[in-house]
């Protein structure tokens, strides 16, 4: 019934991405990230202050917290926090700052597909935003294998749920090696191989972005 | 328990007392220390009783309510013990401080009553499998003085016999029940405590035993036990309680001793009540402004 | 060895008279002498006295005591003193460990007054120490003062493990750059262990 | 052997104290007065020029200062006064030492008097023996030697009549109702020590010799207090304890009348309210005669 | 995380600018920052700005039991989320006081000013009721959270639509939107909150407070008022006493502040409404400004799906030697690993390595043991008191066991663990 | 001294071990622990399992209830799986509500359950619209020494293969149910996810079936449910990036390994019934 | 609302299947034969089977089954005081006593209930007089006891293998605690009841009906437990009480037979 999600017919094709960066204030470093109506906001702080508890002595402490748009965080959300955090955790230089720490929120504004990757994604955006040392960028894309066997890259809600299986992956930006794999669903061996390497393929665009969008940003500063 | 911290000497001092008989404040190792109580305290109440008991003070209320009948026992009302303990007994109570001792107090109790003969929940039904009137009992501790279980024992006791529940008249046609409450105050039902325990505490202090402990005696006992004593002279719960143990033999000494000071407490417990139960009209309430 | 009688707590084991001695795993009760632990009984000739004690097939010093050698890691340094986290007892590894606090005036015997505690020790470092008491309710109090004592195993910044060149000295293998620790007089066992 | 269990409402409630002196009692905010001559002291505040009260007591004036003595209050300690304290902690050569006042007193490892006499320097050892001198729980009597500025006090035993307390028993009165006396230690003929700490700590115990110097008062002895001594120590302790709920003074003459007036009475009956006002009563007339 | 505390210099500044009827951002004492009120791509989704400070609102509904007391009424639920985005100082998880006094607020001001029509959300009265949950996000803290909550709030109550349903008997249908049309809820009025700053002692007072004027105030006043003038609450905190003529001032001040914003909401909901009408673009994404240099948009991607069969080989060609070792590995592994079955109801692969807890052996070894011990009690039934002599020939003494029949009892081991 | 570099220097260690393909505990890298599993050990429980995976011992016990399903779905039942790492099992647990890994375990658990689509849920339907089988599965971890999930996934698939429901009969006039504890049936599981975990060691040597030491140690983890010839989840959360052929390796052995895991549960099961 | 958010959660309110089941009328606990309903003569325990060392990262545990009843317990430490607490020359035991959801026939939740929550105090009271406090100053030893399926006697085996768990950690104790049961039925004691056989208040409501439950050190013949619950006359009491320490004297040996298994088992591997 949405218009705006009018582009579900053509399966090839990466949704729209539109990017705000350092739109909030009181974080150091923040982004919102759109992909096709789907939308994350993050916020960055670090590195600082670590509470005595999680504070580790050769590394910095990557802290994650997820907020779904209403109700409660449950175990779900918790998985999820887990996911980004290491994924994240990965590509920071953890030993730069020991006994630090790095808070990212995660504000979920409104799921309509591939929303694990806009996470992630949006996620790196925020730390670029932040300028905390990494080894280097991340990108996560998302595809789902409708009944019809075939493969969609970044697939709307509704493509998600009528489809047999939605897998996502997050590449590093240094030899595309695969950081995080989230998948569900059957599938055989094949057709994870070929999601895999179209997800692989997609990721460059969104490394494009990147780019582009510190590009930008830096531009007239 | 409220510990207070006690000097090696002190403790010699209570523990040798103890064993001749002769307690801090002159007692013998059976007696009680002087009791006091008021029942009817407070009248949003369906029944209440205060005691005092030298330091220690608590407030029992008992409200009755009508509920469901539980499915295991539908033929049966209910009793509910919840004991609070408030910080400005003492300041440990403070947030959580006072929960353990709360709850073991109100347990004790829970087991204490948890038996037909002790209050009949039969005559608390009042549609089978449907409607029952369920008592709550909230015991209070206004201050810590020693022997809190014997105390709000004793106040529970006297407070559910103090206790009227409104008379419910209750008419059944072609189906569905009828519920109907009397408005006449004092045509309301009584509950029969006659049965009821008073819990009896016997701290072990040294090689010998004694009953209603001060707090400055339970620093100095690493071993009690309870017991929940009726007045025909039955246990309704026992309990160990604390970090010490019994040889066996000082145990059934201990049960002789229980069952001695137990009925006697009960009886003048009894008496008591029914007096004052009886002189209720030219009585003059007391409450906390003396 | 024959079957040993192993014994369990509780069980009497002899009478307690003059030429019997209650030794570890024992106690006594009005005159006799019992076992308080499960292992095996061990019996010991003295000239006069018999030394009676139970010894378990593994080793039970299982809390910190005082004058006991500990193998501690050290969490954080201040000018005052370093917090370490104790993970072995003797040769006990613990399983959980217990908080140590080595202060400032216990790192060494001499000059006490002019130890720099950020050259005794870095967060990491592996340190034997020995009890010298209970300390508060937080953390046992550990000091370094004697030769064999202080850190037996530090990583440099290059993370590579360090070996000792003097009693305050470290050398990383790698950059060959020093940096400072009051290092323990270097025990055979622990060599071995670094190049193995 | 019957529970004495009573109602309340039978049970004689104390006779309200006279009148009298209760005339310049003082409620929080009240004017004490608008003459700005005066100095404020404690328990008083100044608001557009008029002097305030700001607890519930009696008006005290020395010439120019005018303060309120609270009814009721915790002990706040003078220099010189003796008190009664428990310690609470072993710390870094200080002990921590709870004696009712605002803050915990300390009592320094340098102002006890260890065991070889009064002149000798504290070494480490001690440092490490502190516990076995006093450790958490133990009594003592000591002398405020000084008050901090956060009004914390620190205390010192430096007199052999100071110290560790032995066996005995301790009861806790309101520190305004203990007399100031020039001695707070009592032989009473009855074979009874009673300590009457300013603070409101009342120590009660069986008279005994001499402390030796060199154990200088640490080592005590467990031996069992015969019956009779336990049995006058209870009884003056029932007798503080009966003035005290009547709001009293405490001191040595009124502690020893009640004693005597109470003499015809087996000493658990003490416990009794109506034995209690009796006693007292009696006790209150002797002192009056007295015209104390 | 500590919020770090305003230098002395900066509040003297800040207090002595009011004073001077100043304010740092240079706005009139009465005036609101910036306001812009948008709404998401689904249903109950608002955002809102005041300046810095940013609020989002998310309303969704689900089917619940009503409360014993009310067996006719819906429940509206309002729940505050401080996130830890919004400023360091707000920790994750449990509501700080802070946060509890703004859903308090909230609750006053929306639940019980009755703003919508409780009766209404009924289905099938004591049995099942719609409940209405608003969460509130607070994401950027720049002061005056509270206006902010109550403005997402409500707009985003306003900007709601709950799934239709029918009853039929005890048969209830919740219709999905792609069957029927979501119907909205029936607001009865919009009350909003506008708070005061107070400063030395009451005297100076600003309107919609930034954080750092919020934290030299001396207090505030909240006033919750609707377009009809009513006042649905009123909330003094802070140490001052205030004179009467300020309050009545801040109400007629409420009054303009309200319409106003009011007006604002029903501009924004109306733009809602004819975006979606004739499906133009709507949600967040359009209020991204295209030309700022922190933004950036970029037009859907292709992914090329022809070359896909050829990269998939090339990715994986290399690893065919790599299979095959693990493969014969596994069939080693899968020769050892045949299952055994030890017991009824247990079994297992794999043998060796460590597992202290292969207890069926165990078991067989224990039975002989009682068995032996009990033909020994047979015979010595009459020693109960156990003495160990330090001799080693006093395994007989030791091994006492239970009440004799036992035995028989031995056979069933099923389910032992 | 070899205890000495365990405890000081654990990473040191496992690479000494690791260089010679080789653990400490004497496995090969590809090579699971013994696996035992015990079915129907718990007869206050409709079903119940316990797995051994070398030391990590699993419960997992099945309590079924009755309750009113969703007005949305009225014909389907719950299945609410939940995995408490108590502090029993290990030093690393305090007591207390369950922490962030036994809240991911339990999740993972669910999606374990709601992807494979094991069990209908319709087939948990007593009566339309108001009565549905509640199946509460709870995973007890009674001894934790590494790669739980699996444990928990083989205890988990076993109790339900073990679970069988009491007959409900529906009075339709007093639109009452009652129930026969004498009668019961079997409940019907429609395919057998296993799940088998990898542990990625200094960013590249892959473990099956770590240990808790090597857990610790690990920088990063994979674990892979698969249903006989097909894939049904793979998790790798973060952790150090695997090349495209080392997932396939991963992939390529949890296939072997559910064929002999599902053997185990097979003849257990036979010994059960025989 | 307060769901618990740490878990995945079903619906609000679910009933156990057995309160559907029409009420049977309880069976005499004994035939005329004088055999319970598992066959047993009343003064007859069920077989014990002990086994310790079965949580492998625990400083000491054991495993403790009798029939119905299963009982798990592990024993960590002696370890640093957790919370923050004032200096004690005395270590300190803790206790936690749970029952798993599926361990009896209605289902348990997961939170701590009463009954729970006393055993636990209970279980700590029986174990303290046993243990030479003093040999860990400022530490603790946490216990913890999980009741995986029960059929009667519940806390007299915690009691028992709990105090065998702590040997095994090597826990310096004056002496094993055992435990044992009994339930009053008039003048007959049936010993180490099932679960059908304990007390329950709703049934049972003559006098001298009533379970009593014992724990004591054998060899120093010290009672370090005992409670009892229902109407009891002291005479009976006073039975129940030396039946239960005579029963838990025949325990010990038992104890004894496991613990040294483990021990030579240890020597075994070291030699």
């Amino acid at each position: 019934m949405k218009m705006s999600e009018q582009k579900s017919g053509s399966q090839n094709v990466l949704r729209l991405m539109v990017c705000e960066m350092a739109h909030l204030s009181r974080p150091d470093g923040s982004a919102t990230t759109f992909q096709g109506d789907t939308c994350v906001m993050t916020s960055v702080y670090g590195p600082t202050e670590v509470r005595m508890a999680k504070e580790q002595i050769d590394r910095t402490t990557v802290e994650v917290v997820y907020k779904p748009k209403s109700g409660l965080p449950s175990c779900a959300e918790k998985s999820l926090e887990n996911i980004i955090c290491n994924t994240c955790e990965n590509i920071l230089l953890g030993n730069a700052h020991p006994r630090s720490a790095i808070n990212i929120t995660v504000q979920e504004v409104q799921d309509s597909g591939s929303f694990t990757a806009c996470c992630i994604n949006c996620c790196c955006l925020a730390l670029l935003d932040a300028g905390i040392g990494m080894k280097c960028t991340m990108a996560a894309v998302n595809c789902c294998i409708d009944n019809e066997e075939n493969i969609i890259v970044d697939p709307t809600r509704k493509e998600e749920e009528q489809s047999q299986a939605v897998l996502t992956f997050a590449f590093d930006s240094k030899d595309k090696n695969i950081i995080t794999v989230i998948t569900k669903g059957k599938y055989s061996q094949q057709q994870f191989q070929k999601c895999l390497v179209l997800c692989r393929d997609a990721s460059d665009s969104v490394f494009k972005f990147y780019r582009e969008t510190m590009e930008k940003k830096l531009s007239k500063t | 328990m409220v510990d207070v911290q006690l000097s090696d000497a002190e403790k010699t001092y209570i523990i040798h007392g103890a064993q001749d008989n002769l307690r801090e404040d002159g007692r013998g190792c059976e007696d009680y220390r002087h009791l006091e109580i008021e029942t009817s305290v407070v009248s949003t109440t369906s029944g209440s009783a205060k005691i005092r008991l030298a330091n220690t003070e608590i407030l029992v209320g008992v409200k009755v309510e009508l509920g469901e009948t539980s499915p295991e026992n539908p033929d049966k009302g209910r009793i509910e013990f919840f004991v609070d303990c408030s910080a400005n007994a003492t300041p440990e109570f403070e947030g959580r401080g006072g929960e353990d001792l709360a709850n073991e107090i109100s347990n004790m109790l829970a087991r204490a009553y948890d038996c037909p003969s002790c209050l009949d929940m039969r005559k608390l039904c009042v549609v089978e499998g449907k409607k029952c009137w369920i008592v709550y009992v909230d015991v209070l501790l206004l201050e810590c003085g020693g022997s809190l279980f014997d105390a709000s024992s004793i106040a529970v006791k006297a407070a559910l016999y103090n206790t009227s529940i409104p008379r419910l008249t209750v008419t059944h046609d072609e189906g569905h029940t009828e519920l109907e409450l009397s408005d006449d105050p004092y045509d309301v039902q009584r509950l029969d405590v006659y049965n009821s325990p008073c819990i009896v505490t016997l701290s072990k202090i040294g090689h010998s035993h004694v009953v209603d402990a001060s707090q400055k005696e339970e620093a100095c006992c690493l071993a009690r036990l309870m017991l929940a004593v009726t007045d025909k002279g039955c246990v309704t719960a026992m309990k160990k309680e604390g970090s010490g143990s019994f040889d066996v033999s000082s145990i059934e000494d201990m049960l002789e001793t229980g069952k001695k000071v137990g009925q006697s407490l009960n009886k003048s417990l009894m008496e008591v009540l029914v007096s004052e139960d009886r002189n209720m009209k030219k009585k003059y309430m007391t409450g906390y402004l003396r | 060895m024959a079957a040993p009688s192993v014994c369990v707590p509780g069980q009497r084991l002899c009478g307690k008279d003059s030429n019997v001695q209650p030794g570890r795993g024992t106690y006594e009760r009005n005159g006799f002498i019992y076992a308080s632990l499960t292992g095996c009984l061990m019996t010991e000739k003295g000239e006069d006295m018999t030394l009676v004690e139970v010894v378990r097939s593994t080793e039970t010093t299982l809390v910190p005591s005082v004058d006991c050698l500990v193998t501690a890691r050290v969490t954080n340094v201040n000018p005052r003193f370093c917090k370490c986290n104790i993970i072995k007892v003797g040769s006990k590894p613990l399983t959980d460990s217990f908080r140590g606090m080595i202060r400032k005036e216990d790192v060494r015997s001499t000059e006490k007054d002019k130890v720099e505690m950020y050259k005794c020790f870095r967060p990491g470092d592996i340190v034997i120490a020995r009890v010298i008491s209970l300390g508060d309710a937080q953390s046992y109090l550990l000091t370094t003062a004697e030769n064999e004592l202080g850190v037996v195993l530090a990583t440099s910044e290059e993370g590579v493990t360090m070996v000792p060149v003097s009693w305050c000295k470290m050398r990383c293998p790698k950059t060959l750059n020093d940096e400072f620790r009051k290092v323990a007089k270097v025990q055979p066992s622990f060599i071995e262990q670094c190049d193995t | 052997m019957a529970v004495d269990i009573r109602l309340a409402s039978t049970c004689v409630r104390l006779k309200p104290e006279s009148i009298d002196e209760l005339t310049n009692l003082v409620t929080p905010g009240d004017v004490i007065t608008s003459d700005t001559g005066f100095m404020r002291g404690h328990g008083t505040f100044m608001e557009d020029g008029k002097h305030h009260a700001s607890v519930a007591g009696v008006v005290q004036r020395v010439n120019k200062l005018i303060c309120v003595k609270p009814l009721k209050t915790r002990y706040n300690g003078e220099v010189g006064d003796i008190v009664v304290g428990r310690i609470i902690e072993v710390g870094m050569k200080r002990w921590k030492v709870d004696t009712h006042s605002k803050l915990d007193s300390v009592l320094m490892l340098s102002s006890v008097n260890l065991p070889g006499g009064e002149l000798r320097r504290r070494s480490e050892e001690d440092e490490k023996l502190m516990r076995y001198y006093l450790k958490e729980g133990d009594l003592i009597s000591a002398e405020v030697q000084s008050v901090f500025n956060d009004g914390s006090l620190s205390l010192h035993t430096r007199s052999l009549k100071y110290g560790k307390l032995g066996q005995g028993s301790l009861y806790l009165v309101s520190p305004s109702l203990i007399k100031r006396r020039k001695t707070h230690f009592h032989n009473l003929p009855c074979g009874v020590t009673v300590i009457l700490g300013n603070n409101g700590y009342v120590w009660v115990c069986p008279t005994e010799g001499e402390v030796s110097e060199q154990t200088g008062g640490y080592e005590q002895n467990f031996e069992p207090v015969v019956r009779a001594d336990r049995e006058v120590v209870a009884r003056i302790g029932n007798c503080v304890q009966s003035l005290a709920d009547h709001r009293m003074m405490l001191f040595d003459t009124s502690i020893l009348y009640t004693y005597e007036a109470s003499l015809k009475f087996p000493v658990k009956d003490m416990m009794k309210p109506e034995v209690k006002t009796e006693v007292i009563d009696l006790a209150r007339q002797r002192l009056e005669r007295d015209g104390t | 995380m500590r919020e770090t505390p305003l230098s002395n210099c900066e509040r003297d500044f800040i207090k002595t600018a009011i004073a001077e009827k100043k304010r740092i951002d240079g706005r009139q004492a009465y005036d609101y920052r910036h306001v812009r009120v948008s709404f998401g791509v689904e249903r109950g989704c608002c955002m809102v700005n005041i300046g810095d400070t940013r609020v989002m609102a998310q309303v969704s509904c689900q089917v619940v039991e009503p409360k014993q007391a009310r067996p006719a009424d819906g429940t509206l639920y309002i729940n505050v989320e401080l996130s830890p985005m919004a400023c360091p100082s707000f920790e994750p998880g449990r509501l700080s006081d802070f946060g509890v006094e703004i859903n308090r607020l909230l609750e006053r001001c929306l639940k019980e000013s009755r703003c919508i029509d409780t009766e209404s959300l009924c289905i099938v009265a004591g049995e099942k009721v719609w409940e209405i949950r608003v969460d509130v996000h607070v994401i950027n803290h720049d002061g005056n959270l509270v206006d902010g909550c109550s403005i997402a709030a409500i707009a985003a109550i306003a900007h709601f639509r709950r799934p239709d349903i029918t009853v039929s008997g005890d048969e209830i249908t919740i219709h999905p939107a792609s069957e029927r049309d979501p119907v909205p809820l029936s607001v009865h009025h919009m009350p909003i909150c506008v708070s005061f700053a107070f400063f030395e002692q009451g005297k100076y007072l600003l309107v919609d407070p930034t954080d750092k004027e919020e934290k030299v105030m001396d207090g505030r006043m909240i006033i919750g008022m609707n377009k009809h003038r009513e006042i649905c609450t009123l909330q003094i905190t802070g140490q001052m006493l205030l004179l009467k003529d300020q309050v009545l001032r801040c109400s007629n001040i409420a009054v303009v502040k309200v319409t106003e914003i009011t007006e604002l909401i029903h501009k924004a909901l109306e733009n809602d409404r004819e975006e979606r009408a004739k499906g133009g673009k709507y949600g967040f994404a359009e209020s991204v400004p295209k030309n700022k240099v922190t933004s950036n948009h970029k037009v859907s991607a292709p992914v090329d799906m022809e070359t896909v069969e050829d990269h998939v080989t090339s990715t994986f060609s290399q690893n065919d030697d790599v299979i095959e070792i693990d493969s014969d590995a596994a069939s080693t592994s899968e020769s050892d690993d045949s299952v055994v079955i030890m017991d009824k109801g247990s079994g297992a692969i794999g043998l060796g390595g460590p597992s202290t807890w292969n207890v069926d052996d165990e078991m067989s070894e224990l039975k002989e043991e009682n068995k032996s011990n009990t033909t020994k009690t047979k015979q010595q039934k009459s020693d109960t008191n156990i003495v160990v002599s330090i001799d080693d020939s006093s395994e007989e003494e030791t091994t006492e066991i239970l009440v004799e029949p036992s035995i028989q009892k031995q056979k069933k081991k099923k389910g032992k663990v | 001294m070899a205890a000495d570099v365990k405890t000081a220097q654990p990473l040191q260690y496992y690479r000494k071990f690791i260089e010679k393909d080789v653990r400490p505990d004497e496995r090969t890298l590809e090579e699971f622990r013994p696996t035992v599993l015990n079915i129907g050990c718990v007869t206050t429980a409709e079903g119940s399992a316990l797995v051994k995976l070398g030391n990590t011992t699993v419960m997992c016990g099945i309590k079924a209830e009755i309750a009113s399903p969703k007005t949305e779905e009225p014909k389907k039942g719950y299945i609410v799986p939940n995995v408490e790492l108590g502090p029993l099992c290990s030093i690393l647990f305090r007591p207390g509500p369950p922490g962030d890994q036994a809240q991911r375990l339990s999740q993972f658990t669910n999606d374990v359950i709601t992807h494979s689509c094991c069990i209908n849920k319709e087939d948990l339907c007593i009566v339309p619209g108001k009565y549905v089988w509640v199946l509460y599965c709870d995973m007890v971890c009674l001894n934790y020494d590494g790669n739980i999930s699996d444990a928990c996934v083989l205890a988990l698939l076993a109790a339900l293969k073990n679970t069988s429901l009491p007959k409900v009969v529906w009075d339709e006039d007093t639109e009452t149910i009652e129930t026969d504890h004498n009668t019961t049936t079997q409940l019907n599981i429609i395919c057998e996810p296993v799940s088998s975990t990898f542990s990625i060691f200094d960013n590249e040597v892959l473990l099956v079936d770590p240990t808790v030491e090597e857990e610790s140690l690990s920088t990063g983890e994979v674990t892979i449910v698969t249903i006989d010839d097909k894939i049904c989840m793979i998790r790798k959360p973060g952790g150090s990036p695997l090349t495209p052929q080392q997932l396939d390796l991963c992939i390529n052995r949890s296939f072997i390994r559910s064929q002999e895991v599902i053997r185990l549960i097979q003849e257990t099961l036979n010994s059960v019934d025989r | 609302m307060p769901t618990d958010t740490r878990r995945i959660t079903g619906p609000e309110s679910s009933v156990s299947p057995y309160s559907f089941c029409k009420i049977q009328e309880p069976q005499p606990l004994f035939n005329s034969q004088d055999l319970r309903k598992d066959g047993r003569k009343c003064d007859q325990v069920r077989p014990i089977f002990l086994k310790t060392g079965v949580v492998s990262k625990a400083q000491g545990s054991a495993y403790l089954e009798q029939d119905g009843t299963k009982v798990i317990c592990a024993v960590y430490g002696p370890r640093a005081v957790i919370k923050k607490e004032e200096f004690s020359m005395k270590g300190q035991l803790r206790c936690d006593f749970k029952y798993t959801t599926f361990s009896c026939k209605y289902r348990r939740q997961y939170q701590q209930d009463n009954e729970e929550k006393d055993y636990s105090v209970q279980l700590l009271e029986a174990l303290e007089p046993a243990v030479l406090l003093h040999k860990f100053p400022k530490a603790q030893v946490n216990i913890y006891v999980t009741v995986l399926q029960n059929d009667g006697s519940a806390l007299a085996a915690s009691i028992t293998c709990s105090s065998v768990a702590l040997c095994d950690a090597g826990i310096e104790m004056y002496d094993l605690v055992t435990g044992c049961s009994t339930r009053l039925a008039g003048d007959r004691l049936l010993l180490d009841p099932c679960k059908h056989e304990e007390y329950s208040s709703k049934e049972h409501s003559e006098v001298n009906n009533g379970s009593v439950t014992v724990g004591l050190m054998p060899s120093l013949n010290q009672i370090s437990a005992v409670t009892s619950s229902g109407e009891i006359q002291f005479e009976h009491l006073k039975k129940a009480i030396n039946k239960c320490s005579e029963i838990c004297v025949q325990l010990y040996p038992v104890c004894q037979q496991s613990l040294s298994k483990s021990v030579k088992e240890n020597i075994k591997e070291n030699t």
